[in-house]
């Protein structure tokens, strides 16, 4: 009876696209060459939106604003392979997951000038508004598989956080009620290495995020977080493996967070500039340039094309977000609860 | 007609909405093939299976969270917490985002969710079993607050909770769950939201009460000519029949088991003065628990409030 | 004397009290290097080292309920919430295990630590960092409550807290940490816990507000004959000094930005018409935050309580 | 660039004494006969209070209580791993470490009739309080952690919670907390397979819970908990790695609940009876005594003194508990705050 082994894991990484833009092509998920060209165009939108928004802030025509800057292919990659019936409970670092699902990026720049309205998510798309509270939405993406699930629908459930948010209880809760109840979730955690100032290494002790899914009794993989063919394939696997009843899985994007924390913070107390100068060289969206033009998708007109449509749109949306009239304060208190209190009313007068 | 306790007529509310709609489902701890450490979901597992009442690992906050999210995808959870001193785990659920999604996706997202849990002292239980913290939720914009304190009006009421758009707070006292005995009719009937009830009419006095205080209210002011107001809802509170008792009678008494101080008294208290101190008679009293860690059984008697103090206070009020 | 504002008061309070005694630690997310988000940490990572100035990851819970083993371990820990919007997922440790250590081993342990967190309106920041919900922690016996609304009292009150032999929660107004500069002694001094202060002499109407409504309220009744007590601890609160500035005026008003319902002004109302109500010529009137969820930036002017609505209460009481 | 293996894990499991009573004697720990027969003794009297007890509550003479049969090799194995200056966080069901390390029954029977004075722990003793609150005594335990390693004592904390607990979101925090920190904290699950009516394998889908604490960064061990050696070894182990500063251990003692949850229970309507039959061959204490036998250590005479003896303590205890006087009102109100305040002392005058 000597110490025996009773159960063992192995945690997987997974890489496609690397950093001079080859691809593997065994693991290389099936997209055509428009797929591609396509999820390019989303890539230039992205990172056009999120200049945008940045120069907006400083300009004091936006609130606090939190850049997606380098964690594109998580965001683009994974988003593409949700259907738009799909659950989806972004953090507030999701502009790239809103996008490419269709999210009007007028109502972006509307949240993030401090208008609710700006959250109201379109009627045909099921995406959860922002949240606040780090870690907190997990548990909703729980309930939504508990809902999928009872009504035997072949949705799934998709869920953002960051490495910061797997610390919080409300991470574990819900990786265990979805472990327990075999629940139809995606858990996907993009990997920044940093929550606003602390590093990934004190954040958790483990090597990798993706190990914390064993102790829930499902599978987790790491995948590099800035090859979008990776993140795609990785959520796609995971999408199916969930619609067809076989529950979660936890995919955790290796990237990295290229701006400050939000427009509020100054990440140069905190980190060195060689750390994101190392990370510079592997921009997912240079790989994927790469790629493209080896494969002759590319082209310096495609490019400019690209860029001048991205540009047009995110005008528009910037004018339109702009030009909406300023928030009834009516609306405090009519959206409180279904009808207002009597209570409530009387404070209406108020106004 | 059956006369039942408290914990039979909640289960004939579980039971009945959920024959009724089958998008309502129970989730908690041990709510199972145990029926809740109170039994009051007894049975149900067995009519309507694992996938309807759902058994939960030990996690408050993912109780709530999870029916957040099954709410929010249109389901209607009624969730059990197990003890109300077990809540607090999940406030951050219930606060952050049970009582705000509504207004911050302006209406696109609701959580019609109830979370039930036994409340308050006098089963001598052991440490964290007596909380009654009602006054916390009632706070929170967003929230509902409901205290039954009869077989009856429990039944109505959740009927009601089950129904509501809008989160709801519903506290089941343990002291009532087998104390008092009513008709209560089987099938579907309602007791609204937000309204109060004359517990016992009378014109000298007005007392507050909700939950199990009432009836210790009634037993103090029993034979004597003061007005029982049973509030029920306590978010939002009926102010309209609380005024009426208080312009009636110019006295007032409020009773509850919570420490006075930020209790829910102190905001009946608050708003009774703010738009009828010129009907007040006499300052008006709080007989609540004391501002001290609720005592393990021992002392519980102690804790709570008394029928003598009930009485000295409405001595009190008559003297002015 | 140096003139500092907010930040930079409690920033020195905490390096002097580390200085003075090495029990004291803080702990909280981006407590070191960032010096807090607030920058009120800032420069104690260098003097202290990572073994007193604790980075933890992010999780409120345990930075509380690690703080409490530290505290009961006989360290004096200051822990640091981000926001009080986040101090929720802490709210079991605080109410459940804080509050109750000293009751719960009859004084064999006790919990002296300090929860700071920034609160309130008024810096235009995202959902969730504008709470204010002081209230609950004032009706959780076992707890203090300090809310400063100067540099100087802020220095002195986060002494005493930290000097205290029970969990103190001391909320820094967002709004006010760099809104206010004063004259702020180096060195020890303390201002004690439990005390009012009179901000404002006056005859009229008793004004009472804490942190940064005392400010807007100091605005909205500049030049007029109305008293203004400036509450710095709500729990306990000064009854003594309250008593006799409205035994003096006979008009109060109560100011604060969190939602009516429950809020403290509820609690000072009740305990003033209790003690008082032959004194009082006015109903108490309160100004508060409305009970809707708090709005984002582009509506939060419209929440908090304006000058004018407090100069419109000052009017209406005057009218009695 | 395949998918490849970033990282790998085993769990242990440790047995030592099996259920003839026979030990490997590769893995005994090094225990003289006469600590064996102390062993022996503490387990007899902790079997003797525990039914007491029961009886007691039956009888009305105190309130809920929660026994701890089945469960008497983890309880007194570990706590007799600890020294009496360690800081030691139980939940509700740990009167076995209570006893062993010194605690007087006659306050814990003092506690379960409902009376503070009974948790009020003697000053030779840092064992905190009963925790209620399921899994939030893990913090306390890091934040010890915490405060021994910033003095630089040569201690350990030591936790004890259930399978149940480990659902909790603070499980999952203070284990964080111990591994960022490398705390020295010995975590101790009694995984008695059920939390009320809810069985270990709804608890949560992973295999073992001892893998959980590779999540953390640390190792996750699962023992025989009803094998009170190599509980006893692996706490000593642990502690020893704590006091050298090797960091955090998580003990998962496989054990069984052979009672009610409490007095308030009734485990009948939830599990079969056969499950509780299968466990009592397995006894700790049955073994114990097989492997005593087998040594020369176990006769009945001594069998009869040690019963006899623990009867005699425990009556003893039992009537201390009875003869104390009613807690007086005012502990309410002084133990609320070092001062009561002026708000207490105005509502003291009730009394
Ligand atoms: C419960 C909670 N605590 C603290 C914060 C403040 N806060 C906002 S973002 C953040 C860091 C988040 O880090 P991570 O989860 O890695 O996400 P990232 O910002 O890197 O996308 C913190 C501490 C919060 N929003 N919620
Ligand atoms: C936070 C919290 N939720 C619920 C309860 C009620 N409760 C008491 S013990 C228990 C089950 C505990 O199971 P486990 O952790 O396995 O410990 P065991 O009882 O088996 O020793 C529950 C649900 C509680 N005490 N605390
Ligand atoms: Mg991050
Ligand atoms: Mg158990």
């Amino acid at each position: 009876m000597p110490e025996k082994i009773i159960e063992s894991f192995n945690v997987k990484r997974l890489d496609i696209l690397d950093e001079q833009g080859n691809a593997d092509a065994s693991l290389m998920p099936s997209l055509a060459g428009d797929d591609i060209k396509k999820i390019y165009e989303q890539f230039i939108l992205l990172r056009t939106f999120d200049a945008r928004a940045l120069n907006l802030q400083r300009e004091g025509r936006l609130g606090t604003y939190a850049s997606v800057l380098g964690q594109e292919a998580s965001q683009i990659g994974s988003a593409r392979a949700f259907e738009k019936s799909d659950w989806i409970f972004p953090s507030f670092r999701e502009m790239g997951v809103s996008i490419t699902m269709g999210y009007p990026m007028d109502m972006l720049f509307q949240y993030w000038s401090g208008d609710e309205r700006g959250i109201r998510t379109p009627d045909d798309l099921n995406i959860f508004p922002v949240c606040v509270p780090v870690g907190t939405q997990i548990l909703h993406a729980a309930g939504a598989g508990m809902a999928i699930k009872y009504r035997k629908e072949r949705k799934a459930a998709g869920v953002y956080f960051g490495d910061g948010g797997t610390s919080e209880g409300d991470f574990h809760e819900g990786f265990n009620m979805a472990g327990v109840f075999k629940l139809p979730v995606v858990f996907i955690c993009q990997n920044n290495q940093w929550a606003i100032s602390v590093p990934r290494e004190k954040q958790t002790a483990s090597k990798t995020l993706a190990q914390k899914a064993f102790a829930y009794g499902f599978e987790g993989i790491q995948v590099d977080g800035n090859d979008i063919f990776a993140v795609y394939r990785a959520t796609k696997d995971a999408l199916d493996r969930a619609r067809n009843g076989e529950g979660p899985t936890f995919i955790e994007c290796f990237t990295f967070r290229m701006s400050d924390h939000t427009t509020a913070d100054d990440s140069s107390r905190y980190r060195n500039t060689e750390e994101v100068e190392d990370w510079k060289q592997k921009d997912p969206l240079l790989r994927l340039k790469r790629f493209m033009e080896k494969q002759g998708l590319w082209t310096a007109e495609f490019h400019k094309q690209t860029e001048d449509r991205a540009m047009k749109l995110v005008d528009e949306a910037v004018k339109k977000a702009e030009s909406v009239t300023h928030p009834d304060p009516k609306d405090m208190f009519i959206y409180t609860y279904e009808k207002p209190t009597p209570r409530l009313i009387k404070e209406m007068t108020d106004l | 007609m059956p006369r039942l306790n408290m914990v039979q007529a909640i289960n004939m509310a579980l039971k009945e909405e959920m024959q009724r709609d089958e998008d309502v489902v129970i989730i908690g701890e041990d709510v199972g093939k145990d029926g809740g450490v109170f039994r009051v979901t007894e049975g149900l597992l067995s009519l309507y299976g694992h996938e309807r009442v759902i058994d939960t690992p030990l996690a408050e906050s993912a109780i709530v969270g999870t029916a957040i999210g099954m709410g929010v995808c249109g389901l209607r959870p009624v969730a059990e917490i197990q003890f109300m001193g077990f809540i607090y785990p999940a406030i951050d659920q219930i606060f952050s985002h049970a009582a705000r999604i509504r207004c911050r996706s302006r209406g696109r997202f609701s959580c019609p969710i109830v979370v039930r849990t036994p409340y308050g002292a006098g089963i001598k239980a052991p440490e964290l079993h007596s909380e009654s913290t009602e006054a916390l939720f009632c706070h929170m914009p967003g929230l509902k607050v409901v205290v039954p304190s009869t077989p009856y009006n429990a039944k109505g009421l959740l009927i009601s909770a089950i129904r509501d758009p809008d989160p709801v707070i519903f506290l089941e006292s343990t002291r009532l769950y087998r104390l008092v005995k009513e008709e209560v009719p089987e099938g579907e009937y309602s007791v609204p939201l937000g309204k109060a009830r004359v517990a016992q009419e009378g014109g000298g006095v007005t007392v507050i009460a909700w939950g199990s205080m009432l009836h210790r209210v009634l037993q103090a002011v029993s034979g004597l000519d003061v007005e029982v107001v049973d509030l029920m809802t306590l978010s939002p509170f009926d102010e309209v029949t609380v005024a009426a008792s208080v312009r009636k009678t110019g006295r007032v008494i409020i009773v509850h088991e919570a420490p006075k101080t930020c209790g829910f008294g102190a905001e009946l208290s608050a708003t009774i003065a703010e738009d009828l101190m010129l009907h007040l008679k006499a300052p008006i009293i709080r007989v609540t628990g004391y501002d001290s860690v609720m005592p393990l059984p021992k002392l519980e008697d102690t804790y709570i409030p008394t029928v003598e103090r009930i009485k000295k206070a409405v001595e009190e009020v008559l003297r002015y």
